[in-house]
């Protein structure tokens, strides 16, 4: 297999040579080990690059495959099978992006066992890439678990002080929606025969039509493998885990944690639920809508009341991904790919707002909101970086934020109406409901600015004065880890043309196999 | 009288014992403080048996001595790994038996003859040579486990061993004697020929057979001497028979119950769903309140017998029994290799009187020996059924047996059990990576040689595992 | 003309109050003659069915399981006798240091 | 009722009677010689059985050879009597219930549901003759090899196991 | 008509550049803005730049009004970009010229470019004022964010462009209004400044909920966004579904132009420095609602049920609103509940179908209103100026208080010391009570004759409402320019330079010419014409003597009371209003706003926060996370496994809720541990156990 032939392949396990490389430094050499894990990150995301300018975008279905028979002997028929398409395209770029810039956010933050924290961050990147590209069950349920893994050490190893019990959590609830996947996967795989995604979903789709399969046994698959995704997302009242562990993980742990590890969720329903289960997904779509909207209500409402920024930062995770997964099932072409934009623009904000917040913690130690105050008068270059990615996360218009949310609660609206998924049930309240949830964004993303960056000097200041050291404004390495997410704030906000059309085909076919579906139903 | 073919079925078998006996003369004339000529004679043996062992591998299956023994893929897959097992067995006592002044010859010759008898289980095929077998397996272990009689907790150990081990052979001898008035021979084919004139006198002979190897594979309710033998055994030979014993047992039960029940499957189908349910759940539920490394290791045992056991609940139905069957003997696998890991990294970490194996003793691991500790989280993950590692692809291989068996409540039993040993497994990850300790080390060569081939067989082989699957597939029993 | 089943009932009373002798003594020679006793009843079971259905692979089974029963005994008594030497006491509850 | 039945009575009855001196004696050597007894009237089922090779070794080997190094044990041991303790006092009512239900089952077994059916003949008159133990010698040189060969070994083993469980370590750490 | 892009001819490519030239304004003063600053003559050079941005929009404005009249009002589009296209969903960056965007872009431009001027002088003393020299170059970049902001909102060419400056205004008010957000407006430090920011950004988004509301209605029945498109399906819609787009914009059109009931916000976006309270919060912003309400015509005039609903929500908003400006102290806070009070004008018309009444009222509004807003800006300073004057002569007592320079208490007599503000401040006065001839005049008496033909509740109201207009002004101009100076910095006020009055000299023009603009004679109505291109009903009114002589009559009433309550004798020092007297409650309800704030805060605010602090506190952490999750979740984990003995501080942390659980927990998992109790016995009892009931099974079975 020559690699250059299997881009695909090559920017997966290209950090593995990181890792490689990593393991024979000398671990008391810092720098040259932030540096190599940086530039295995930074050639990653060149891979990625390269990737994206051989992807089509006109074509619907997967590209650059890479299909191998892996193990195909005693009635196994497992393939490694990698590919890329509109769904996942942007995930997989978010993830190259976003690792080289969470690594150099570590660059003075983690100073203890870099050489442990740089290869588990650089073994997570692979993981998280397979998770977008397998196609196959068996080997996306490898990456998909996998990825657990090092982001238990990052957060049980470099995070705060209850970090342990954060870590533990983490892994044991992700593990306990990802063992019932495991059992509907190798259901599945025995029914259709395959573990191929696309044979899967031919092979299905069959078997739903002839009965082989009935909705009931549909339905259960489709839970089961949601199970797996809801708590990954976290979907209310799943997301217990949520604060925890991004309250306890590491700056870039919580950038890559909502950056990238809580799209896989979403990423799951839109790979696996909606094409395998389509009658299942019509009949579900309702009831998720009503957790996605609770999720946007609470997790919003939630945010407000949190007195630990990074719970706050956290709890609104919870109410962004209600808005993905409401756009999601709305099932129309305009929701799925709100849905998907939405997923990248939440680890673009979230993951910058972390970011942020971690600079500041470095400084401060605290994450106590109410110790805050007056900071824009200090530290003006953060403060101003910290208000876009504010209001880019509180959707404002002009900023990514905003395009998603509202495309998102476009599709959901629409879905309300006559024919629409969610017209059984709730109707365009879902989606009116859910817009209340723009307002709260702007409750709590505005008192957290408010309370940290405006207002009078707050304690802190002096707090840290008495330690020696003044507050300082961003440094060079902070604004350069922060400016190419705040070029694709405005980016995407302004002309995300070329982002949709990464995904409309492929979002199109997606909705033409729904109404396909739908139609088969009546 | 029996014909050169006869022994061309036991030749590894014959050259083994003759091996072990000439040992035993040898080992007189070596000093004592050159064991290791012993133990390096020990592993050729074993090295040299394995080579005849897979020189027989695809050969056609054939039984010997009047119906004594077979030998088929099976026994050949099963033979190799028992070997393999009896190899690493070898180099985990290398260093440790030294090292807590227990260095005798005998220890390797009884581990051969242990050896011996486990292979002989795989290819019995008569009751009489399972009865024998299992006796020949047990009584060099009950000795072993005694091994150490300067720690009380060894003997204690080799005490309840023996006699419980005893005390199940007893419902084994009278379970042959009940298929036996049931069916008038003791031969596993001719069980299967006869008209039996009691169906129900038969089912209850088979289990009674049944309790002997629950007791040897360690399934609850029989698991209880488990932990307490673990704990008490020398570490080495508690690798050895965490991962011997209980392949030669469930070896010998599929055996038995394929070859000779499977007409009894209706009953024993029900009993051995009961028995492996309750064994993931005793074991993983057990397992979370250990603090000593050995007993939460012996329950992670006992629940992976749990694990294991599944795949045979089908084995009498011809449709599903081969996947899932295949299923079992490759978990089995995956369990050896990852169970001699996890063991040689215990070795590593005791010190002499039983210190250094309490899990908190682990602190720091990750610190001051990052590669030890590398392997060891390789090793909790295989055995919660993590990527990448053998456990996950044999979960995998497993569940899917057990799915397409329809057996949806047992198989939803086994990943809730699995998520509950996740918990106790990382526990360990959590001390090695997130406490702080002074832990040290035992670094020797052929320790560091076991531990270092059993992570690195673990991570590789989940990746490559088509050669394993394809001899699990082919070492089905026709 | 006794009735082979009368036979087997009688070995399985003897066999259960072999079992009686390991669950209730704490003399580890008494639970291991229970033991025996529970082998020596499988055996006249075994004895019996063999005359029952005039087959001898039943009797020459009973000789192993004699031949085996004589092999264990060497290695427990040894046992036994080895433990008492370090504990100077035998009786089985006293060894329950192992445990939890 | 027939006289062979009327002696299997008696001799069950010696036979349960000595098993039940054997698990409640309070003297360990009483117990040995209970079981003794006990190993001596089940020969004697097998010479009704017509099993008079088994009934020999039964007297050889386990009365004999195997009893005596019991009797021996427990004599060097001193081990006759054990200072009595109260720890799991339930044990011994939970046994007895097991146990009873045991034979319960067994009973229910065989009598109720009726199995096995059949009757033992009375001993073929060649059981008794030289005939009949030179067929099972050569069964058990012939068919029987193998397990007997391992036999051989296993006793090779035990002894093995027995020296190493007792043999005095020179200079060791005792 | 549809369609037609005839971009042929003429300035239409400036269409981009009126956002772009303040793009380029505010992107030169942010890069070297800070370099600036450390010039002698930075702030200088920021100001203007930021003025000549805003200047050259203006410029490009009147260029594309100059081609949009050679191309006979017809619409032109000019389509930067595409933005969001998904499916049927089509929206492009698309710059919409006609006659009814042109005017706004004058107005924002023209007054935004006075303002910026203005702001030059001004923010100079300011930020001196308030000791931050730093903010001087954030103010102008906020400014000019500003001008862009709005400038998408008046120049998109569908909901959603319109939307995008719609909220983007939204955050510069929030920047501006929060400019000092370390203090408030006494250059104390304090949380006020930013409370009332962000309340503006917040009640603004409720707004904007309602809009959203409107857009997704709109776009799953007429299909689109885009203007004409949407208008053109709306005709062949049920009427049900217009109203319900039309109400749901209402609610926006409430949010941002401060309508009953989400006008709170814009009394206390007074916080913001003067020129933004000018810019934003009088002239331009705010009418925001009333140019959707007319770029919206063509639906509204579908449905009479939805334009009475609009209407009457101004008009009250115009009394309401009127009643509240009477028993204000602050100078700039009368203003504000002018503004409300006036912008309820202008709903109330475009409610009625009286599009270029409204327009007409805005655009002289944004002069008046402006200039009055700039003037007290001016007012202030010059107290100010008077306050630093004395404090650095040696009174210095006067550092003990807090002096507000915005209290109309603390003034008097400024008419001598501030002569030039005070006339123009004059103009702006009877501009906005609507004497003859000025601005205000003809533009209120359009809407007044308006409704007295169509909505005759609404005119009554209106008429009040144009009353207590003319009653507080005459009482400010009476408590701010005449009688004695109550305090002593309003004895020692001093003039503004001319870089502040120069602005307001030209508003002050402008207030007074601004009836040219649309006067009620044939040949006059040169707005209603102009507009007329893009509007289709419009029609063009002669004056109506009655209902202007009323509306005159009555604001000169309303002077001379307030002449005789507040001129005749002039306030003393710490005498209370005397209206206070004769009204008691009234007047209480009055000065305190009729309490709606602490209303809002009773019934909305303080159970949002109730709510969300008892989801988060009690629901989320205690219940969901620390009860069903850690206790019952974990701690049935933890009676399986009796982690107490392993000695982890983290799962102490857990155990600590087991308090009441503990002796149960310990007993329950040593009970678990006896049965392996390392007697060799009880082992063999399993086994026997074990073999009892498989064997019972077998037999049962």
């Amino acid at each position: 297999m020559n690699f250059f032939s299997e881009p695909l392949t090559l920017m997966t396990f290209f950090p593995l040579v990181g890792v490689l490389v990593l393991l024979f430094l000398p671990s008391d050499k810092k720098n040259v080990l932030r540096w190599t894990a940086l530039v295995t990150s930074l050639i990653t995301f060149g891979i990625s690059l390269w990737v994206l300018t051989m992807f089509r975008s006109a074509n619907p279905d997967l590209q650059l495959v890479a299909k191998y028979d892996w193990i195909t002997v005693a009635g196994w028929n497992i393939q490694y099978h990698m590919g890329v398409d509109g769904l996942s395209i942007l995930l997989v770029l978010l993830t190259t992006f976003l690792t080289p810039i969470s690594i150099l956010s570590t660059w003075t933050a983690v100073e203890e066992r870099v050489k442990d924290f740089m290869i588990f961050f650089t073994l997570l990147e692979v993981g998280m890439l397979g998770v977008f590209l397998a196609q196959d069950l068996f080997l996306f349920y490898i990456f998909w678990e996998f990825t657990l893994v090092p982001m238990y050490f990052l957060i049980g190893i470099w995070g705060g002080p209850r970090r342990i019990y954060a870590a533990i959590k983490f892994f044991l609830y992700t593990m306990a929606g990802s063992i019932l996947m495991l059992l509907a996967i190798l259901f599945v795989g025995i029914q259709a025969g395959t573990f191929s995604v696309p044979d899967l979903a031919a092979n299905l789709s069959g078997m739903y039509a002839s009965g082989l399969i009935d909705p009931k046994t549909q339905m259960m698959l489709f839970v089961a493998f949601a199970a797996a995704f809801a708590i990954k997302v976290p979907m209310w009242p799943l997301h217990s885990w949520l604060p925890d562990a991004h309250v306890e993980a590491p700056t870039a742990g919580s950038v890559i944690l909502a950056g990238v590890l809580l799209k896989m969720g979403t990423y799951g329903f839109l790979r696996f639920n909606i094409p395998l289960f389509p009658n299942a997904t019509i009949a579900a779509a309702p009831w998720i809508a009503l957790l996605a909207t609770i999720g946007i209500i609470y997790g919003a409402a939630v945010s407000y009341a949190q007195s630990d920024v990074k719970k706050l930062v956290a709890y609104s995770s919870v109410s962004h991904l209600g808005f993905v997964m409401l756009g999601m099932f709305a099932l129309n072409a305009q929701g799925i790919s709100g849905g998907i934009l939405q997923m990248v623009n939440h680890g673009l904000s979230t993951g910058a707002l972390f970011l942020l917040v971690g600079m500041i913690y470095e400084q401060t130690h605290t994450r106590e909101i109410k110790v805050y105050g007056g900071l824009w008068k200090i530290t003006p270059v953060f403060g101003s970086i910290m208000l876009i990615v504010a209001l880019s996360s509180m959707g404002l218009p002009g900023l990514n934020g905003f395009v998603g949310e509202f495309t998102i609660l476009l599709g959901a609206w629409g879905a309300g109406m006559d024919g629409g998924s969610f017209a059984p049930m709730g109707g365009v309240w879902w989606a009116g409901l859910s817009a209340l949830g723009v307002i709260m964004a702007a409750i709590y993303i505005l008192f957290m600015f408010q309370r940290m960056f405006l207002g009078p000097q707050g304690e802190i200041v002096d707090e840290v004065k008495k330690h020696g050291h003044a507050l300082r404004d961003l440094n060079w390495r902070e604004i350069l880890t922060i400016v190419p997410i705040l070029i694709f704030i405005f980016w995407i906000g302004l002309y995300p043309a070329p982002f949709f059309n990464l995904m409309a085909p492929a979002v199109d076919k997606m909705v033409a196999a729904l109404q396909a579906a739908a139609m088969a139903m009546h | 009288m029996p014909q050169s073919s006869d022994f061309q079925t036991i030749l590894p078998l014959t050259i083994l014992t003759v091996w072990a006996c000439v040992l035993l003369l040898v080992d007189l004339f070596i000093p004592k403080t050159q064991k290791w000529i012993t133990a390096t004679l020990a592993a050729a043996g074993l090295a040299v048996t394995l080579g005849v062992t897979l020189a027989q591998l695809g050969g056609p299956a054939s039984t010997g001595f009047s119906g004594m023994v077979v030998q088929d893929g099976f026994s050949t897959f099963l033979n190799a790994l028992q070997l393999v097992c009896g190899l690493l067995g070898v180099a985990l006592a290398f260093g440790y038996v030294k090292r807590m002044g227990l260095e005798r010859g005998e220890y390797y010759t009884l581990l051969l003859f242990s050896v011996i008898g486990m292979m002989l289980m795989v290819q019995a095929a008569d009751l009489i040579m399972v009865f024998l077998a299992l006796e020949m397996l047990s009584i060099p272990l009950y000795v072993l486990a005694a091994f150490n009689r300067t720690q009380s907790a060894s003997e204690e150990s080799g005490l309840k061993y023996f006699l419980l081990g005893a005390f199940s052979t007893g419902f084994v001898v009278y379970g042959i004697a009940l298929v036996f008035g049931a069916t008038g021979t003791t031969n596993l084919a001719g069980i299967l020929a006869s008209a039996p004139t009691s169906g129900l006198l038969l089912t209850i002979g088979a289990a009674l057979i049944l309790v002997g190897f629950g007791f040897k594979v360690a399934a609850v309710p029989f698991h209880m001497w488990t932990p307490d033998v673990y704990q008490g055994a020398p570490t080495s030979v508690t690798g050895f028979m965490a991962a011997g014993a209980k392949i030669a047992g469930f070896a010998a039960l599929l055996r038995v119950f394929s070859t000779a029940f499977p007409a009894l499957a209706v009953d024993m189908t029900d009993i051995l769903w009961a028995l492996s349910a309750l064994t993931m759940i005793g074991g993983n539920l057990l397992a979370i309140s250990q603090s000593d490394i050995k007993r939460m290791l012996a329950y992670s045992s006992i629940a992976h017998a749990g694990y294991i056991l599944m795949a045979f609940v089908p084995y009498g139905n011809p449709d599903v029994a081969p996947v899932s069957i295949a299923a079992g003997l490759f978990y089995l696998v995956a369990y050896a290799v990852t169970n001699f890991g996890a063991w040689g990294v215990v070795i590593a970490m005791e010190k002499s009187e039983g210190r250094g194996l309490a899990i908190s003793d682990y602190a720091g691991l990750a610190k001051k020996h990052p590669v030890l500790a590398a392997a060891m989280t390789v090793f909790m993950l295989s055995l919660i059924g993590f990527p990448p590692t053998l456990g996950l692809v044999g979960k995998f291989y497993l569940f899917r047996a057990v799915l397409s068996g329809g057996f949806v409540w047992l198989a939803v039993i086994g990943v809730v059990t699995s998520l509950i040993s996740a918990y106790y497994y990382l526990r360990v990850v959590v001390t090695m990576y997130m406490h702080e300790g002074e832990p040290t080390v035992e670094r020797e060569f052929w320790l560091d040689f076991t531990w270092g081939l059993s992570a690195l067989a673990t991570v590789v082989l989940s990746f490559i595992p088509q050669a394993l699957f394809v001899m699990a597939s082919s070492a089905l029993l026709k | 003309m006794v009735p082979v089943n009368f036979y087997i009932i009688l070995s399985a009373i003897l066999f259960t109050i072999g079992a009686m002798g390991v669950l209730v003594r704490r003399n580890p020679l008494i639970i291991f003659m229970s033991i025996e006793l529970m082998l020596n009843s499988a055996n006249l079971a075994m004895v019996a069915f063999s005359s029952a259905i005039k087959s001898f692979s039943g009797q020459i089974f009973v000789f192993f399981v004699i031949a085996v029963a004589a092999a264990e005994v060497g290695v427990g008594l040894a046992l036994i006798v080895q433990i008492f030497k370090s504990r100077h006491s035998i009786n089985v509850d006293e060894m329950n240091n192992l445990k939890g | 009722m027939n006289i062979d039945l009327i002696l299997f009575i008696i001799l069950a009855l010696v036979a349960i009677a000595t098993a039940l001196g054997m698990l409640l004696s309070r003297n360990a050597v009483y117990s040995a010689l209970f079981l003794v007894l006990n190993f001596a009237t089940v020969a004697v089922f097998y010479l009704l059985l017509g099993a008079p090779f088994i009934a020999m070794a039964q007297i050889t080997v386990y009365a004999g050879a195997i009893m005596v190094l019991f009797l021996f044990v427990i004599m060097l041991l001193g081990a006759e009597q054990l200072a009595p303790s109260k720890v799991i006092p339930a044990q011994k009512w939970v046994a007895g219930g097991l146990a009873f239900i045991l034979v319960a089952e067994t009973v229910y077994l065989l009598t109720v549901r009726g199995v096995p059916a059949g009757n033992i003949l009375q001993p073929a008159e060649s059981a008794n003759s030289l005939g009949f133990l030179q067929q099972m010698g050569m069964m058990l040189f012939n068919e029987y090899l193998l397990p007997f060969e391992i036999t051989s070994i296993l006793l090779l083993v035990a002894m093995v196991g027995a020296i190493v469980l007792t043999k005095q370590e020179k200079g060791g750490q005792k | 008509m549809l369609f037609s892009e005839t971009t042929s001819s003429g300035f239409f490519f400036l269409a981009p550049w009126i956002v772009f030239f303040p793009l380029i304004g505010l992107l030169t003063n942010l890069i070297f803005g800070g370099w600036f600053m450390k010039q002698p003559w930075g702030e200088k050079a920021i100001g203007w730049i930021a003025s000549a941005a805003s200047g050259a929009a203006f410029v490009a404005s009147v260029l594309l009004a100059y081609s949009l009249s050679l191309n006979h009002g017809e619409v032109v589009r000019w389509t930067l970009g595409q933005w969001i296209h998904i499916g049927e969903l089509e929206l492009d960056w698309t710059f919409r010229v006609d006659t009814l965007s042109t005017t706004m872009m004058l107005v924002v431009s023209g007054v935004g470019t006075l303002i910026h001027i203005y702001a030059i002088g001004y923010m100079h003393e300011d930020v001196r004022f308030k000791s931050d020299l730093g903010r001087y170059q954030r103010f102008f970049v906020f400014f000019n964010l500003f001008i862009i902001a709005m400038m998408i909102l008046v120049g998109g060419d569908s909901y959603m462009m319109l939307f995008v400056g719609w909220e983007g205004v939204g955050l510069c008010s929030f920047l501006l209004i929060g400019f000092w957000y370390d203090m408030d407006t006494l250059a104390r430090p304090s949380w006020a400044n930013s409370n009332a920011a962000k309340k503006a950004f917040i009640t603004n988004r409720i707004g904007d909920f309602g809009f959203l509301i409107a857009g997704f209605i709109m776009f799953w029945y007429l299909k689109s966004f885009q203007f004409d498109q949407a208008f053109e399906a709306a005709k062949s819609m049920p009427p049900e579904i217009i109203v319900a787009i039309t109400l749901f914009m209402l609610i926006g059109v409430a949010g941002k132009s401060s309508q009953i009931p989400l006008y709170v916000w814009l009394p206390d976006a007074m916080a913001g420095p003067t020129p933004v309270s000018a810019l934003i919060h009088a002239a331009t912003m705010v009418t925001a609602g009333v140019y959707l309400v007319a770029r919206s015509a063509p639906l509204y005039t579908l449905v009479p049920q939805a334009q009475y609903i609009v209407a009457m929500t101004g008009a009250v908003t115009a009394l309401f609103a009127a009643t509240i400006a009477v028993g204000q102290y602050d100078i700039k806070k009368v203003l504000a509940y002018s503004t409300i009070s006036q912008l309820g004008f202008m709903v109330a018309a475009v409610g009625m179908g009286a599009f270029v009444a409204g327009m007409f009222h805005l655009a002289t509004h944004a002069f008046f209103k402006a200039l009055l807003f700039l003037s007290a800006g001016s007012v202030i300073l010059g107290l100010e100026r008077g306050h630093h004057h004395l404090a650095h002569h040696g009174h210095g007592d006067h550092h003990e208080e807090v002096f507000d320079p915005g209290d109309m208490r603390n003034m008097g007599g400024l008419r001598k010391t501030m002569p030039v503000t005070f006339w123009l401040y004059m103009i702006g006065t009877l501009a906005l009570a609507g004497i003859f001839p000025f601005a205000g005049f003809w533009s209120k008496d359009e809407i007044l004759l308006d409704a007295s033909l169509h909505y005759p509740t609404v005119y009554i109201l209106l008429t009040i409402a144009a009353f207590f207009t003319a009653f507080y002004m005459g009482r400010q101009i009476w408590m701010v320019f005449f009688g004695q100076p109550r305090h002593e910095a309003a004895a020692h006020a001093e003039e503004s330079p001319l870089i502040i009055t120069a602005p307001l000299m030209v508003l002050a023009a402008l207030s007074v010419l601004g009836g040219l603009l649309n006067l009620p004679f044939e040949g006059f109505h040169n707005l209603t014409h102009w507009l007329g291109y893009t509007l289709e009903e419009v029609e063009g009114l002669p004056l109506n003597l009655q209902v202007a002589g009323i509306s005159t009559i009555l604001a000169l009433i309303a002077i001379a009371i307030s002449w005789f309550i507040y001129g005749r004798n002039p306030l003393k020092k710490g005498q209370a209003d005397p209206l206070k007297k004769p009204l008691g409650l009234i007047f209480t309800g009055m000065e305190n706003k009729w309490f709606v704030d602490e209303g809002y805060w009773a019934v909305f605010v303080d159970r949002y926060i109730d709510i969300s602090r008892f989801l988060a506190d009690v629901i989320d952490w205690k219940f969901w996370h620390d009860f069903v999750h850690d206790k019952v979740i974990a701690g049935t984990y933890n009676w399986l496994a009796n982690i107490a003995l392993n000695d982890y501080a983290d799962q102490k942390g857990i155990n600590a809720f087991f308090d009441g659980w503990g002796k149960v927990t310990q007993w329950l998992s040593a009970t678990t541990r006896k049965v392996q109790n390392g007697f060799v016995r009880s082992y063999a009892l399993s086994i026997m156990l074990g073999v009892v009931l498989i064997l019972g099974y077998l037999l049962l079975k």
